[in-house]
């Protein structure tokens, strides 16, 4: 049985338009151990359908599935309650713009140790001492200054760093990063990418890492699921999928990257697509 | 040989942060004595992170900011922007941002936005101004019915076109792209650097392409110019900088820059199961 | 912090010299003769008004006697009433004690009142109780509050005889003021029963003075609430499985503070304004009442000097504001 | 949500639509959303046609005394008389006709006063928001110095320098007013100057004048139209106020505020010659409120997304 377990996923908006399906019966599974990436462009519901196994979607959102289960537990059946105490703590999530994420008006010490307050128990010096730890571990060594800080004082890529402490404050099974690194810097994306890699190999974790860039997936996934306008369109191991990808949409994804370029002109999704428009698996 | 389209002479630009009576003013220097030449029908990319004075340096080329010094020479005329550009000059320097939804006005219909430059720097009557328009903006790949139309009811593609089809309505001596593509996906970001080559082979147009995507820069550029805190650290041809990289930061830039290629792949799933 | 409180200090001094110039300059463009309008009806003989001319400096040059005005303001010489011969700081200070008294009450119960209101609207959208504190305060808000005043006394004091119709308290019961508030002067003097008459007294035009203030700040509690709701910190909060409480009261409130306490700033001269009305009709001692006296008795030296320190009081407080909004937003306090 | 289809490359069908008359149409359907909004709109427009057919709907002439009926209470009530529906003032005027023809002065004051502040104020928010500079920071000054006075009081004085009468409150109002509309102004501009769409109308040739007018104004529109509403009803609320403390229109000019004034010894003894005037002021003031609020969200992309 996969840590996480996803069959048949459907979350629809209801807009001032009409109920619109983001994401379209989708499946997804994940191991302890194992980086999964999700890629697809934008709008392709990869984002959705993370959220909502956290349960972060907005209460315009519809979410069904078959099943969706943490360890063999029911996320959509179970009380909020007991959900709350899964989420940030057996799963962590961090989002793609790092100082947004972060509240302007508590230092990021305040905001680490709330999550061990709220999941471990910690309080006073035994907190700041583990926050500090954190920030250590992602890469902060002067921690125990930090604390003080906010958010506005910091880089992106600093605040994306204690976005990751925060997440991994409490040992979590999963780690789900959403475009951690869009909005950063080549360099700084580098660093974090790394520290996101070794992080999840050296406490084991199980990483989602949701992207539409397929540098991101071809330097941190084991595995691979294309999304398209809400659909699954191919799901492989990392190396298969760029040297033998199945479905036209992988196929258009990856010539359409300047450095895959033959010749002067780069080909497109459309040259790709069906004739109607559509692309077929 | 030709005079070239455009030449910089020791630019620079210091921002001065207003001080006050408790502190004193401090000076930023955005951009520091950047030097270059650029042939016609050429594309020089300038490369660098958020921060290292690119976008700067864009806006004082296009006339937009004035520079703290330096000079500014386009088709061998020396630009003297103190008194306001003239319509002359201001014809010659057109500019495409990064946002596609920030560039266009949200109350002017495309067809507008076309011909606005026409009304503004030629007496054209206005059906001159109409065909031109309509001819520039089928050239960019849209269509006719799309001529009324606002700028909402368009992807971020479809208006990165206009945007496009706008800086080229007055055939400017030279077009500055400040991170034309950076804000699209791949898939449409692949059409619109499509769309920019069909268009340099056909006008023999002059573009400075401003980025900080190496992997884009490879594919479009002729001359790459890397900045790094407001200073010009590496510059050359495209594949002498590629492939022989000699200042440090180029290194670290190319070092960071993801790789798809199988064998990157291959060595990174060895290492990891080696650990 | 300290610089961006000297900076607003720098921003409010071109302002307070402009301030004294228009206050000042109100009375000289009163039509007409300034000595004769001030004389009234009876007029004045030639040898008189050449005196009072004299005495009020009209003669002078007119930037002379400006700089006259300023130089006595700064020395705290506000000018002498015309109606009642004392100087107009020594009215100014017994009135304002009974202004304070009741602005500050009015506010309390608008903040009191309006942000939980506000806070529960926004958590609890659309819901029956948002749609109807929605209405309720846009109906405060679009309300002639001398009309509601008038009301409240038709209804409370005519027809139930709760409360009294005006005044701060029953005649029967006469203080020397210590603080000039009427509340804490008869627990001074450890009156009960004059207490309760002034709090009987009180609660009327409290009500009447709060509820523009209550309206508006519980329609910007939610708005602020709402648009932070929406916020990536919010989320983040979220997803760090922390309460719904938690998550609204203290992830969500704070940044929503922020514009509130802007709004509660802009609230003060509103309520300057409001305050002429329900002294008015409640014949309430304070400066609002003293302003529309003195307008309708054209004691101009009063109408002048009582601008003035409206004005730099509305000012004062809009720095105390300033600052602490600076004080919640670490953005600012923090650089 | 927003960020994941912005970026959709086919365009949504339902954006697809063709010129303004989808623009307002989509205004509408955001507008119609709003129940309080809609019954705000019926409201104002039914006050609309009172004011213009006042002479036609009013039983009486307003000013027509009835001597023999002083004080009658309204049609409902013990003594009162169907011929007089809301009962008569203490010179035995009708009170219907009184308020039907007040609501003429109401929305004059509000138009008048709203046409001033806004032309002005927005005149003077454009140029220090589009020049910056000591441009901005006097315009900027003086609106604070107007802004420092409580704005009745202000209005006060005012009409005690120009003298007391509707066309001098008028006045008065739209000065203490216009700073609203100059801030607004100033910083909508500030905001939109600084997009990249004005840079590009810069680099297409487009002079100071032609970049305020043509390419930033329009876009600032919005927030404006809503201030416009709100200083509607506040003009109306400041003018009745004014009224109220003698200082506005004179007896026995039917405006609401002033029929309160005169009315006020008679609280207790008749309430409704003081209820009725205060509705009609409260009834108006929140229609267009409602309305104000309806078009802020009609008009607001931000609360759209949701």
């Amino acid at each position: 049985m996969a840590m996480l377990e996803i069959k048949n996923l459907t979350v629809a908006f209801d807009t001032a338009a009409g109920l619109f399906k983001a994401v379209d019966g989708i499946d997804v599974s994940v191991d302890g151990r194992e980086v999964l990436a999700i890629v697809g462009e934008s709008g392709s519901g990869k984002s959705v359908a993370m959220l909502a196994v956290m349960g972060l979607l907005p209460a315009t959102a519809t979410v069904t599935a078959d099943v969706m289960n943490f360890e063999g537990k029911d996320l959509l059946a179970m009380p909020a309650n007991q959900k709350r105490a899964i989420i940030g703590k057996e799963i962590a999530m961090i989002f793609q713009e790092p100082i947004a994420s972060l509240n302007p008006c508590f230092t990021i010490g305040f905001q680490i140790e709330e999550v061990l307050n709220q999941h471990m128990g910690l309080r006073g010096n035994a907190a700041r001492q583990r926050a500090v730890e954190l920030l250590q571990m992602v890469g902060i060594t002067d921690g125990a200054e930090r604390l003080g800080a906010f958010p506005h004082q910091m880089s992106g890529g600093q605040c994306q760093r204690v976005m990751i402490a925060m997440a991994i404050a409490c040992d979590p099974k999963l780690l789900i990063a959403d475009e951690p690194t869009t909005a950063l810097d080549v360099t700084i994306q580098k660093q974090i990418l790394d520290l996101l890699v070794s992080l999840q190999d050296r406490y084991g974790m199980a990483l989602i890492m949701i992207t539409h860039d397929m540098g991101v997936v071809a330097e941190t996934a084991d595995r691979v699921i294309v999304q398209y306008k809400g659909n699954k369109m191919e799901e492989a191991d990392v190396l298969s999928l760029f040297e033998n990808p199945q479905s036209n949409y992988t196929r258009a994804l990856l010539s359409a990257l300047p450095e895959n370029a033959v010749g002067d002109r780069l080909p497109t999704v459309a040259d790709f697509e069906d004739t109607d428009g559509g692309m077929s698996r | 040989m030709s005079v070239p389209v455009l030449e910089v002479k020791n630019l620079r630009r210091d921002y001065v942060s207003s001080g006050g009576p408790f502190r004193p003013a401090k000076v930023v220097h955005a951009v520091k004595d950047v030097s270059f030449t650029l042939e016609k029908g050429k594309t020089l990319a300038v490369v660098g992170e958020s921060g290292c004075g690119k976008s700067t340096l864009a806006r004082m080329i296009t006339l937009i900011d004035q520079q703290t010094s330096g000079e500014i020479i386009v088709d061998g005329a020396t630009v003297e922007a103190r008194h306001g550009v003239s319509a002359a000059l201001r014809r010659k320097v057109q500019i495409v941002f990064q946002n596609p939804y920030g560039s266009l006005n949200p109350r002017q219909k495309i067809g507008s936005v076309l011909a606005e430059p026409l009304l503004l720097n030629t007496s054209m009557s206005p059906a001159e101004r109409r065909d031109k328009a309509m001819t520039m903006l089928l050239k960019v790949g849209l269509q006719e019915e799309h001529f009324n139309r606002y700028p909402h009811m368009f992807s971020g593609g479809q208006r990165q076109r206009i945007a496009i089809a706008r800086a080229l309505m007055l055939n400017p001596s030279f077009l500055v792209l400040d991170e034309p593509v950076s804000a699209l996906d791949l898939s449409v970001q692949a059409q619109i650097l499509n769309l920019l080559k069909d268009l340099q082979d056909e006008f023999g147009l002059t573009f400075v392409f401003i980025s900080h995507d190496l992997s884009v820069v490879r594919y479009i550029a002729d001359e790459v110019m890397v900045m790094y805190f407001g200073e010009v650290v590496e510059h050359g041809s495209r594949d002498a900088v590629f492939e022989d990289p000699q200042h440090d930061y180029t290194r670290t830039l190319f070092a960071a820059t993801p790789r798809t290629d199988i064998s990157s792949i291959k060595a990174r799933l060895a290492r990891k199961s080696a650990a | 912090m300290l610089r961006y409180i000297l900076h607003k200090l720098a921003l409010i001094v071109p302002t307070v010299i402009g301030i004294t110039i228009a206050s000042f300059a109100f009375i000289r463009l009163l039509p007409g003769d300034p000595i004769l309008a001030m004389a009234g009806q009876h007029g004045v003989s030639p040898e008189r008004y050449e005196i009072l001319r004299e005495q009020f400096g009209f003669n002078q040059p007119i930037w002379t006697q400006y700089f006259q005005y300023v130089w006595g303001v700064l020395h705290g010489d506000f000018g002498i009433s015309l109606s009642t011969k004392r100087p107009v700081i020594v009215d100014f200070l017994s009135l304002f004690p009974a202004t304070i008294e009741l602005s500050l009450f009015a506010m309390m119960l608008a903040i009191l009142l309006g942000i939980p209101a506000g806070i529960f609207a926004a958590v609890k959208r659309g819901s029956w109780f948002d749609q109807m504190t929605m209405g309720v305060a846009l109906t405060g808000y679009s309300m002639p509050i001398f009309w509601w005043g008038l009301l409240l006394i038709i209804f409370f004091s005519g027809y139930l005889g709760w409360t009294p119709v005006s005044g701060r308290i029953a005649l029967s019961y006469f203080f020397r003021p210590i603080t000039g508030f009427m509340l804490v002067d008869t627990l001074l003097y450890g009156n009960w029963p004059a207490f309760v008459s002034a709090v009987r007294h009180l609660i009327l035009p409290a009500v009447v003075l709060g509820t523009i203030p209550l309206a508006v700040i519980a329609r910007q509690t939610r708005s602020a609430m709402l648009e932070v709701l929406g916020e990536d910190y919010v989320r983040t909060a979220r997803a760090k499985g922390l309460s719904p409480g938690r998550v609204v009261n203290v992830h969500a409130l704070r940044n929503a503070m922020i514009p509130v306490v802007t709004t509660i700033g802009l609230q003060v001269g509103l309520l300057m304004a409001g305050a002429i009305l329900t002294e008015t009709i409640f014949s309430w001692p304070g400066i609002g009442k003293w302003m529309i006296e003195s307008i309708s008795k054209r004691d101009y030296v009063v109408v002048q000097s009582g601008l003035l320190l409206i004005a730099l009081v509305v000012m004062a407080v809009n720095l105390l504001v300033d600052i602490l909004y600076a004080v919640i937003n670490p953005r600012i306090r923090v650089r | 949500m927003s960020q994941t289809t912005t970026g959709t490359e086919p365009v949504a069908p339902e954006t697809q639509k063709l010129g303004r008359g989808a623009a307002l149409a989509e205004f509408w359907h955001y507008f119609s959303i709003n129940r309080g909004a809609v019954i705000g709109l019926v409201v104002c427009i039914l006050l609309v046609l009172v004011a213009i057919f006042a002479p036609v709907l009013a039983p009486y002439s307003p000013d027509e005394q009835f001597r023999d009926a002083l004080l009658v209470p309204p049609a409902w009530e013990d003594g009162g008389s169907l011929s007089f529906l809301l009962g008569t003032d203490p010179v035995g005027r009708d009170m219907l006709s009184r308020l039907i023809h007040g609501s003429r002065y109401s929305l004059f004051i509000g138009l008048v006063v709203v046409t001033v502040a806004l032309s002005v104020g927005v005149t003077l928010g454009v140029l220090a928001g589009y020049f910056g500079g000591w441009v901005d920071a006097v315009i900027m000054r003086l609106m604070d110095i107007i802004l420092a006075f409580p704005s009745l009081l202000l209005a006060l004085v005012l009409v005690a320098i120009l003298g007391p009468g509707l066309f001098n409150a008028m006045l008065a109002i739209a000065l203490v007013l216009q700073p609203h509309f100059a801030r607004l102004a100033r910083a909508a501009v500030m905001a939109e100057k600084s997009r990249e769409y004005v840079t590009s109308a810069k680099v297409a040739g487009a002079g100071h004048i032609r970049l305020m007018l043509i390419t930033i104004l329009p876009n600032c529109v919005a927030p404006l139209i809503v201030q416009a509403t709100l200083s509607f009803s506040n003009a109306i609320l400041e003018a009745a106020a004014l009224g109220f403390l003698g200082m506005g229109a004179q007896p026995p000019t039917p405006e609401w505020g002033t029929m309160l004034a005169t009315a006020r010894e008679f609280i207790l003894r008749a309430p409704w010659v003081v209820t009725f005037p205060g509705l009609a002021i409260l009834i108006t003031v929140l229609a267009i409120n409602l309305v104000g609020d309806g078009l802020r969200d009609a008009l607001d992309p931000k609360l759209k997304r949701s």
